[in-house]
């Protein structure tokens, strides 16, 4: 029960061994097997869940000993929080539903095919629960190879542009955090750190001068990832091309985990440039849900439509992050989980209709309603979540990131995103009305047939928790909430002082050695010269876990008000 | 007697012949012999520091270039034979069956 | 007198070495280099390294010179084909010009160490240039001595695996 | 006229080279006896040959021995690098048979002449003398022209032969010339007393000889290790040589010369660290750049290779410019990855090559993604480590390296360095895309996989895999390795 | 005391989901419409109940609220699934659940036939549902679902005839305006939660809360923010100026979704929501303003152009945009009694009228598909003299028609005039009152003469439609007529409860019960007014009042006269005003252009810069920059590669080029 963590991660991997073993001409078994070991991991993921205490600590930790070389020590180092656990879930939840989302889609090369997404599972759950920011950049990069396999081998006609455009785009991102994880590292070992666990590095202050500059290059990896405008245009593509059960996965987790990284690391690590830095990735989320709105209202191909609307979607959940309080984050958090269900759930309608057509062009359809009615029902349900209709799943969300984002001094930033809201039911109703309203005249669509019992059944699970979570979100919520105020109470003080100490770049020359700006934390210092603490931070589930009073502890002793409080504007 | 930068000198102009033998010619016997020029040049550089220095490490190591300058010369010049068996020539500009 | 006579030797000297860059003829730059060689040789002999001298002698102009000679005879290279090459020889020059110049403020500019080591001229004269050489080489460089051995080993095999007729 | 005496020798430190010599000369007496002998049982003989000299230099990590008067050292540095040209020279040879006989030129006297090289190489590494180290280099190279010309048949490799051949020979008047001017400059060849007398000097930077001594001593070893601009040679010589020793050349050689410069510089001009980093930041740039971005319209795989292999020097060299200990120890990882993968990504090509090489581009490997799915997946690996994504041991080499730069505030260099990574994967990717997203354009012929080539495959991957996931002990053997500089 | 109250919404959302779910498999249209309006009837006798004992207790005790679960707490934020039980919200589910019964029960005999006959019947319920969420929810963030509960199911509806495109862009029309409406209100919910929030440390979204609050906040300022955006919420929902255009286009669905979504409950949902927070709006003389003038043009617009329709159900669509207007004019004014007490007079004659027309359509199209007839059946020109052949329905429409004409006695004619009588006397808008008054009396006119022609249209003169058609005409069945009957009964004698204080006096002191019932909802609005007095003096003067009643009578009764005479007399006379001044009858007509301007000056330009953003921006720009980078290096690629000559020369070049810069830089820096 202890390492259940690396049981759901690794879970997967053996799959991909025992796949090794079945032959190709097999597929039935192929995919059976595949079915079944993505099953079990929701399954055991499950009793993560069910484990999981209400509290703001990482659970479930294991921290043992993997690379120590020269300055770097990084551990084996995996947990999740409350901010970790629902995407851990979604993404076992996915999994299996992607599986069989392709069930028939896919007929060549079935065995690699469920070698990559089984590989892709480990890399994403792995990158979800790593707490050591070495093995979250080796599952970042890892994750990739799998999707761009999937893309350019099982994609459409476009998917050799495709696969390599979000490959290099992604890894342009990647690269230059890279530099700034490393560079984050040299200064934390300049304060004493021991490893690469993101805890520890929390409790830096980094002299903003310098922050700007890493954040920036945490904020350019996660904002393509996102992603955000302007670095979106590899979404539309990949999408497009990329099979069902790709799409469903890039949308429903792949995505998240931009956003996650602006909440695990760019924001906590970086509070003062995240704060500097918030008016523009606002003004960007904000573009994004517009741009990508109107965007989205002309576009012919019903797959790039949803992908524009992922850009949109996405653009709220930026928007409530950058709110810098509860409601914001937690409705920013909602939204990712929404997000997941409802793209996924409209990425997996698409493939339904282009398996049976082989066209996603919005003009080849049009009064499918009347010849596949269930069809009909469910793509309506997962349009109006997509919108964001009350009762559905992409209500709470959105609402309480608007919400958040109006309290902070987002404000009319706010003001603007929630005409997005507008745009929402436009495009959407848009598109929904001219593939399933109107005439039948399409003498190709009148034989179509509904859904079969696969599909329903991919659906259905779909379907529930879009209701679940709309009515009664609570319970998702209180989950992550600790982990949330956590979060916010870290980067929150950071804005009452934002001192500006020196500006010199961290390009200049200079060795590391000479930065002015770092400067120990007094918490840091003091925990480690508590006897009680001599043990390395990071071994128990409650490492990490800085001395309660650490998010008051600026620099000049002053105490914040408590974390709850919300953002007063200024 | 000639004072050691004199010898330096001579030494450097003749390696900068060398470098532009090799930089112009197209034989590739002669722009071999140009490269020899050059070591010769750091030959003499060697032997005119050694005896300034008042040490021979610099004249054993002229001893150890010159082994290796006839060693090159052999490989070298069997490069160019069977370089030349198949092509008929040791023009190195006909040397270039693979560019860009 | 001295000087005079370092003078003569070392116009000789760049002549020919320039004589070897600009001979169409390969044969004739092979015998400019020899020429230049035996300058170098009597470089040696002013700078108290006779043995240097008899060994440039030997093995340059004997050995290896014979050897190219012998190639450009084997393989019946004329004359330089005629080709228009001023721009290369224009961009070589400058170049050539340029680590002259370099080389050239390099060391006027800087200054060799200062003498260190027991080997007086008045020394090798009386020990005998040979003898020290010989010395040194067995005792202080005796490993790179050994190493020759298998340079020359691998030179030969590899001259034969190329150049020999049938193996 | 009294007798030369002889000092008494440890001769611990050259034992492996002495060993790897006379192996060599056996197996030419062999071939010279028996020319119609089995040439497959020689490439054998100097594999386990190859394996025992490893478990020779591998028992001496730990020692730290100097000898033949402190002109050769055994050291964690030099056993590391013994290590990795030992590696590479094995697995060129296990690669080497089948390649030599589809291009009918596999003659007895290949493996010592590799053999050969190996030891200059391990000289060159081991090497505390500039004499011994400009030898080691010689030695090296003096075979490798041969090596590069072997198939002698062949107009390429003739002309990838002479081309080495010449501008080798005239970066050795660079190198030579370099060195007698820190001879002139400290009055010795020997490392260590450079590094005292240096340590003596006020103001070394000033010292114009000393410096310029450095720069062009230094344009010897980064045409070695093709850096640009002295790297024009790489893709001609790369693509007319045979091809294993083209994996030969792109691995041990460069490792050797790393090897050699990072001792030279790092125990003999320490003082000079401002000037030579600053020369090899800029260096790095250039090589790097020129290497991805040239590799980027390349469709022959070999020249490919040959362009990548120049950026990978370009990556190292940052890890040199920075010149610390997680810089330098990061060269000494990525030598041994590189040759794990460079060598591997070789073996595939001989795999899928025909007599000639006629169907040397990235398109020839349309298809062959689903036709030989376990080849393919071993190519696939190897791209994406040289491609430097994780789990691959190129990533983890990669990392250390820019961290090298990072740490010694090169925050451009390592941000230039990983933009350089990103383009890169374009071309590595490309191979990837034409094997498993094209359709092939005519059947393939089952190639035959020899067990010599299936082991180093083998060995390939998992120095590939096992270092990109559990990098720790190799890193630390590498750390140990720098320590003692 | 309340704990059933949960039954009144989960009802409908039982038999939403059995019908939803299983509705297909039922077939049977008895049971199908049983459960539906079954479900409904059961919270109809929930709401009486609650009602009763509501009226039980004294009323300043009049309110409680019934918490169900804990639906989203999040930091400050905190909104529960809870319901409010006060005068208002007890009459509005009196209203949502007796009409929507009578509604459901009139749809088993109209639907009879239908396809998707079950599909109807689950969204019918979910529609009450949600309205039922709306009225009763306890906080914004529930009315906000419930309001776009209600919002959805009338996009569903609209769109019932899916396969006609003209449904589906209704019901998109419908969906799209009602969100920018959806806009005002989530802004004004986040400016008031933020602000009382961080003004006040007082975090809430909960009416009651809020309301207990109210006296923090200021007049003016933030609050009319506050209450603009929350009417920009209402107009969308309620079809006023500028959102209405949604609202005769939603005619496309089936005529009892009309009755009840676009007549008697969801519409007006802005009027409740005003109401409801009341105390927000009296604090903003200018949103009061807005929302009056407002009413009152968006009264008198609707109803012009009302008087130009020749579908029927347009005219109603435009009749109840009219209606709508008067309520939002009475909530400008402050009368937030009579403006409820407006909403529910209407809600009892405008349903009725829906029905009746669609009693005559359903008639009408019976007729016309037994003849083989391509007609119009919701053409007014195709009917006339139906009266003798559907006399029930003509009579419940002749009431009901009088009702709303606003004719003594009848009970719109109790609450228009209180509302008119309001718009003339109240405190707020000084010099405008008067305009107001005068706006609403001439629309009040227009409404009689629009209704009456209508009823001439259709029940009088000759049957214009086919004779082979006309034999087909008949009466509707007992199911159709029942409701049409109560709700015409509803239509003359709902207004009693709410007789104007002159009256009451005048007839022997009946006080207004319906006022004195509501009180409690506006004490704090009273309190406010009470407080501030001194400033706003309204008018009191009883024979004013007569006067004006009298002058509001006669206007409607001139109406009247001209619709006969342009319908039953002297039928040529619009023809030949039309032929007058064709540009105006064009204009009304066509709806005075508002949906082409609309589509000018918004949605085509929306989709050219999306069209624009896509091709123009997304592809060129923002792809063209990454692929312009990476052509660039390819070119780079080409250069670098051309220089690779393969040349000898060029290397050694290359090289000694090299050591030079090297030794230059360093020998000569």
């Amino acid at each position: 029960m202890s390492n259940i963590l690396s049981l759901t991660t690794f879970l997967p991997l053996l799959g991909v061994l025992l796949l090794f073993f079945i032959p190709k001409e097999n597929k039935a078994v192929l995919r059976g097997l595949t079915l079944a070991v993505t099953l079990v991991t929701f399954i055991v993921s499950l009793l993560i869940l069910t484990g999981f205490k209400t509290n703001a600590e990482f659970q479930f930790v294991e921290n043992v000993p993997w690379i120590a070389a020269g300055p770097f020590v990084m551990r084996y180092n995996i947990g999740v929080d409350g901010i970790s656990l629902w995407l851990v879930i979604l993404t076992t939840f996915i999994m299996p539903i992607s599986v069989l989302s392709t069930w028939k889609a896919v007929e060549e090369k079935v065995k690699e095919y469920m070698i990559c997404l089984l590989i892709l599972e480990t890399s994403l759950i792995g990158a979800f629960i790593s707490i050591d920011m070495f093995l979250f950049y080796i599952y970042w990069e890892l994750m990739l190879i799998p999707m761009y396999f999937m893309i350019g081998i099982w994609g459409g006609k476009n998917r050799l542009y495709a696969t390599v455009k979000f490959f290099i785009y992604t890894m342009v991102g990647s690269l230059l955090m890279l530099v700034a994880f490393i560079y984050l590292y040299m200064l934390g070992t300049q304060a004493g750190v021991t490893d690469f666990s993101v805890l520890h590095f929390y409790n830096l202050k980094i002299d903003p001068a310098i922050q700007v500059w890493m954040f920036l290059a945490f904020a350019l990896a996660f904002a393509i990832k996102v992603p955000m405008f302007p670095l979106h245009t590899w979404l539309p593509d990949a999408h497009t091309e990329a099979p069902t059960a790709g799409s469903v996965i890039l949308a429903a987790i792949m995505l998240k985990m931009g956003t996650y990284g602006y909440v695990r690391f760019a924001m906590p690590l970086f509070p003062e440039a995240a704060h500097r830095f918030a008016p523009l990735l606002a003004t960007l989320a904000v573009i994004g849900i517009i741009y990508a709105a109107l965007v989205a209202m002309v576009q012919e191909d019903v797959k790039k439509l949803v992908a524009y609307s992922s850009v949109a979607h996405l653009g709220f959940v930026m928007l409530g992050l950058f709110a810098f309080n509860v409601n914001g984050m937690t409705g920013s958090m909602l939204q990712m989980l929404n997000h997941g269900i409802s793209t996924g759930a409209l990425f997996l309608i698409v493939g339904f209709i282009y398996e049976r057509r082989h066209t996603r062009l919005i003009t080849d359809f049009g009064g499918l309603a009347k010849q596949m009615p269930i069809f009909a029902t469910m793509f309506l349900i997962v349009t109006l979540s997509s919108i964001g209709v009350p009762g559905t799943n992409g209500f709470a969300g959105e609402f309480l990131v608007l919400l958040g984002g109006y309290e902070s001094e987002l404000r009319w930033w706010t003001v603007v995103a929630t005409s997005g809201v507008i745009f929402a039911a436009v495009y959407m109703l848009w598109m929904f009305q001219r593939v399933m309203f109107g005439e039948l005249t399409n003498p190709k669509n009148q034989s179509l047939l509904d859904l079969d019992a696969r599909e329903i059944a991919i659906m259905i699970p779909l379907i529930v928790l879009i209701f679940v979570m709309g009515v009664y979100p609570n319970p998702f919520i209180e989950k992550m909430d600790p982990a949330i105020k956590k979060l916010v109470a870290q980067i929150r003080p950071a804005s009452m002082d934002v001192k500006k100490i020196d500006t010199t770049s961290p390009a200049a020359h200079g060795a590391i050695q000479s930065q002015s700006g770092l400067q120990a934390p007094a918490g840091y210092q003091g925990m480690s010269g508590m006897p009680g603490a001599e043990q390395p931070a990071g071994h128990s589930g409650t490492n990490g876990q800085m001395p309660a009073g650490h998010p008051g502890m600026s620099q000049d002793g002053q105490t914040s008000e408590p974390a709850i409080n919300p953002h007063e504007s200024k | 007697m000639a004072n050691l930068n004199s010898y330096l000198i001579i030494s450097a102009i003749l390696f900068s012949i060398g470098t532009v033998g090799v930089l112009t010619r197209k034989n590739a016997i002669v722009i071999f012999m140009c490269i020899e020029l050059m070591l010769n040049a750091v030959n003499l550089t060697f032997v005119a520091l050694s005896r300034h220095l008042g040490n021979l490490d610099g004249q054993v190591f002229v001893f150890f270039i010159m082994t290796v300058a006839a060693a090159e010369a052999a490989v070298g010049l069997a490069l160019m034979i069977s370089f030349y068996n198949n092509k008929e020539s040791i023009d190195v500009d006909d040397v270039h069956l693979m560019k860009w | 007198m001295e000087t005079i006579f370092f003078a003569i030797v070392s116009l000789v000297a760049i002549v020919s070495a320039i004589l070897v860059v600009t001979c169409k003829n390969p044969i004739n730059s092979a015998l400019s280099l020899i020429m230049t060689f035996f300058c170098l040789a009597t470089y040696y002999v002013m700078l108290d390294a006779p043995f240097m001298a008899a060994v440039q002698v030997m093995v340059y102009a004997g050995a290896i010179m014979v050897l190219m000679v012998f190639t450009i005879m084997l393989l019946n290279i004329r004359v330089d084909a005629n080709k228009k090459q001023s721009h290369s020889v224009i961009l070589g020059s400058i170049i050539g010009l340029f680590t002259l110049l370099n080389t050239v403020i390099m060391l006027v500019k800087s200054r060799a160490a200062a003498p260190t080591g027991p080997y007086s001229g008045d020394m090798i004269k009386t020990i005998g240039h040979t003898e020290l050489i010989g010395r040194e080489m067995f005792t202080n460089f005796l490993l790179p001595f050994e190493i020759t051995s298998i340079l020359l080993l691998v030179a030969i095999v590899g001259a034969v695996i190329l150049a020999k007729k049938k193996i | 006229m009294d007798m030369i005496s002889i000092p008494a020798i440890n001769m611990t430190p050259i034992l492996p080279e002495i060993f790897l010599s006379s192996l060599a000369m056996v197996l030419l007496l062999i071939t010279v006896f028996s020319p119609g002998g089995s040439k497959s049982l020689l490439g054998n003989i100097s594999f386990i040959g190859i394996a025992a000299t490893a478990v020779l230099v591998g028992s001496g990590w730990g020692a730290n021995i100097s000898s033949f008067n402190g002109s050769v050292i055994l050291d964690n540095f030099a056993t590391f690098f013994k290590m990795v040209f030992l590696l590479s020279a094995g697995l060129s040879i296990l690669i080497s048979d089948k390649y030599m006989n589809r291009e009918g030129c596999n003659h007895g006297e290949l493996y010592p002449i590799i053999l050969f090289t190996t030891v200059g190489m391990m000289l060159m590494a081991s090497g505390t003398d500039l004499m011994v180290i400009f030898l080691g280099l010689e030695v090296m190279s003096v075979s490798l022209y041969v090596l590069a010309g072997f198939n002698r048949n062949n107009l390429k490799s003739n002309e990838a032969g002479l081309k080495y051949f010449l501008l080798g020979a005239f970066s050795t008047g660079f190198l030579l010339y370099g060195m007698a001017l820190i001879y002139g400059a400290t009055g010795t060849t020997r490392i260590a007393k450079i590094a005292t007398i240096i340590g003596q000097m006020t103001l070394p930077s000033a010292n114009i000889m000393l410096v310029a001594g450095m720069l062009l001593m230094f344009t010897g070893f980064a045409f070695k290790v093709a850096a640009a601009p002295f790297h024009m040679w790489t893709p001609d010589v790369y693509e007319g040589a045979p091809t294993p020793m083209t994996a030969f050349m792109s691995t041990g050689p460069k490792a050797a010369a790393f090897a050699a410069s990072l001792r030279i510089f790092l125990i003999a001009l320490p003082t000079l660290q401002a000037e030579w980093g600053q020369l090899l930041w800029v260096l790095a740039v250039l090589t790097m750049t020129v290497g991805n971005i040239t590799a980027l319209r390349q469709d022959n795989i070999k020249r490919m290779l040959a362009y990548s292999s120049i950026a990978h020097a370009g990556y190292c060299l940052v890890g040199f410019a920075a010149g610390n200990g997680t810089g330098t120890a990061g060269i000494l990882f990525y030598m041994l990855s590189y040759a794990f993968m460079n060598i591997g990504a070789f073996a595939i090509i001989i795999l899928v090559a025909k007599k000639g090489e006629p169907n040397g581009t990235v398109m020839d490997l349309a298809g062959f993604g689903f036709k030989h799915p376990i080849l393919a997946l071993a190519m696939t690996i190897f791209m994406f480590s040289l491609a430097g994504v994780p789990p691959t041991a190129g990533f983890i080499g990669k990392f250390y390296l820019f961290s090298g730069a990072i740490q010694k505030g090169y925050i451009w260099l390592a941000i230039l360095g990983v933009l350089n990574s990103a383009a890169s994967v374009y071309y590595y990717l490309r191979v990837i895309v034409y094997m498993y997203m094209k359709e092939p354009n005519e059947e393939f012929e089952w190639t035959v996989v020899t067990a010599p080539v299936a082991l180093a495959l083998l060995i390939a991957v998992a120095g590939t895999l096992i270092p990109g996931v559990v990098p720790s002990l190799l890193l630390e053997l590498a750390q140990n390795a720098i320590k003692l500089i | 005391m309340f704990d059933n109250v949960w039954l009144i919404p989960i009802l409908p959302l039982i038999g939403f989901l059995i019908n939803g779910l299983l509705g297909k498999k039922i077939k049977n249209e008895t049971v199908i419409g049983g459960i539906a309006a079954g479900a409904v009837l059961g919270s109809f006798v929930v709401s009486c109940m609650t009602i009763l004992k509501l009226l039980s207790l004294p009323s300043t005790e009049r309110v409680a609220e019934v918490k169900i679960f804990s639906w989203i707490t999040s930091g400050t934020f905190n909104a529960d699934v809870a319901f409010l039980i006060d005068p208002l919200s007890c009459i509005m589910i009196m209203i949502v659940s007796g009409v929507g019964f009578l509604i459901h029960l009139y749809s088993i005999g109209y639907m009879h036939g239908e396809e998707g006959f079950y599909r109807y019947f689950a969204y019918l319920n979910l529609f009450t549902f949600s309205m039922f969420l709306l009225v009763l929810g306890n906080n914004l963030l529930l009315m906000f679902v419930g309001w776009e509960g209600v919002g959805l199911c009338s996009y569903l509806l609209i769109g019932y005839y899916f396969h006609k495109k003209s449904a589906g862009d209704a019901g998109k029309k419908a969906f799209v305006m009602n969100r920018v409406g959806d806009f005002g209100f989530l802004l004004g919910l986040f400016t008031l939660f933020w602000y009382m929030g961080s003004t006040h440390n007082i975090w809430t979204i909960r009416f009651t809360e809020m309301a207990a609050s109210s006296h923090l906040l200021p007049t003016g300022g933030i609050v009319t923010v506050i209450t603009l955006c929350f009417f920009l919420g209402a107009t969308g929902k309620s079809a006023q100026i500028p959102l209405y255009t949604w609202l005769p286009d939603a005619m496309e669905g089936p005529t009892p979704v009309s009755a009840l979504i676009h007549a008697a409950t969801m519409v007006t949902a802005g009027v409740y929501m005003i109401a409801r927070m009341n105390y927000l709006f009296i604090r903003s003389p200018e949103t009061l303003t807005v929302i009056a003038v407002i009413g009152a043009c968006t009264a008198l617009f609707a109803a012009t152009i009302g008087t130009a329709q020749n579908d029927i159900k347009r005219v109603l669509a435009y009749s109840t945009v009219s209606q709508l207007g008067y309520m939002f004019l009475a909530m400008g004014v402050g009368a937030f009694g009579a403006g409820i007490f407006h909403l529910m007079t209407h809600a009892f004659f405008k349903a009725c009228l829906f029905l009746g027309s669609g009693a005559v359509i359903h008639s009408m199209h019976g007729a016309l598909h037994h003849a083989h007839s391509h007609d119009d059946a919701q053409d007014m020109r195709n009917m006339g003299g139906l009266k003798s052949k559907m006399p029930l329905t003509f009579a419940t429409f002749l009431l009901a028609t009088i009702a709303i004409a606003g004719i003594p006695g009848f009970s719109g004619f109790f609450s228009k005039d209180e509302i008119l009588w309001q718009a003339f006397s109240n405190p707020h808008h000084g010099n405008l009152n008067l305009l107001l008054w005068g706006m609403g009396a001439v629309a009040a006119g227009l409404t009689a003469f629009y209704m009456f022609r209508l009823v001439f249209m259709t029940f009088f003169g000759e049957c214009r439609i086919t004779p082979k058609a006309k034999d087909h005409l008949h009466e509707s069945p007992m199911v159709i007529v029942f409701p049409l009957i109560v709700l015409a009964g509803l239509s003359v004698v709902g207004g009693y409860i709410g007789i104007p204080k002159v009256i009451g006096e005048v007839v022997g002191g009946i006080p207004n019960y319906f006022e004195h019932y509501l009180s409690p909802v506006f004490k704090y609005s009273e309190e406010y007014m009470a407080e501030h007095a001194s400033a706003h003096a309204g008018v009191h003067n009883v024979a004013l009042e007569w006067g004006l009643m009298g002058t509001s009578v006669l206007i409607a009764l001139i109406g009247i006269t001209i619709a006969y005479t342009l319908y039953v007399a002297n039928t040529g006379i619009p023809a030949r005003f039309t032929a007058a001044f064709p540009a105006l009858h064009r204009a009304v007509y066509n709806k005075w252009y508002i949906d082409e301007l609309y589509d000018f000056i918004i949605v085509n330009p929306c989709k050219a810069f999306g069209q624009f953003l896509w091709k123009g921006f997304d592809v060129v720009i923002v792809d063209g920059a990454v692929n312009g980078v990476a052509n660039t290096v390819m070119a780079f690629s080409g250069l670098f590669r051309l220089m690779q000559t393969g040349l000898l020369s060029n290397y050694a070049w290359s090289m000694a080029f090299g050591v030079v810069v090297m030794l230059s830089y360093f020998i000569l820096k």
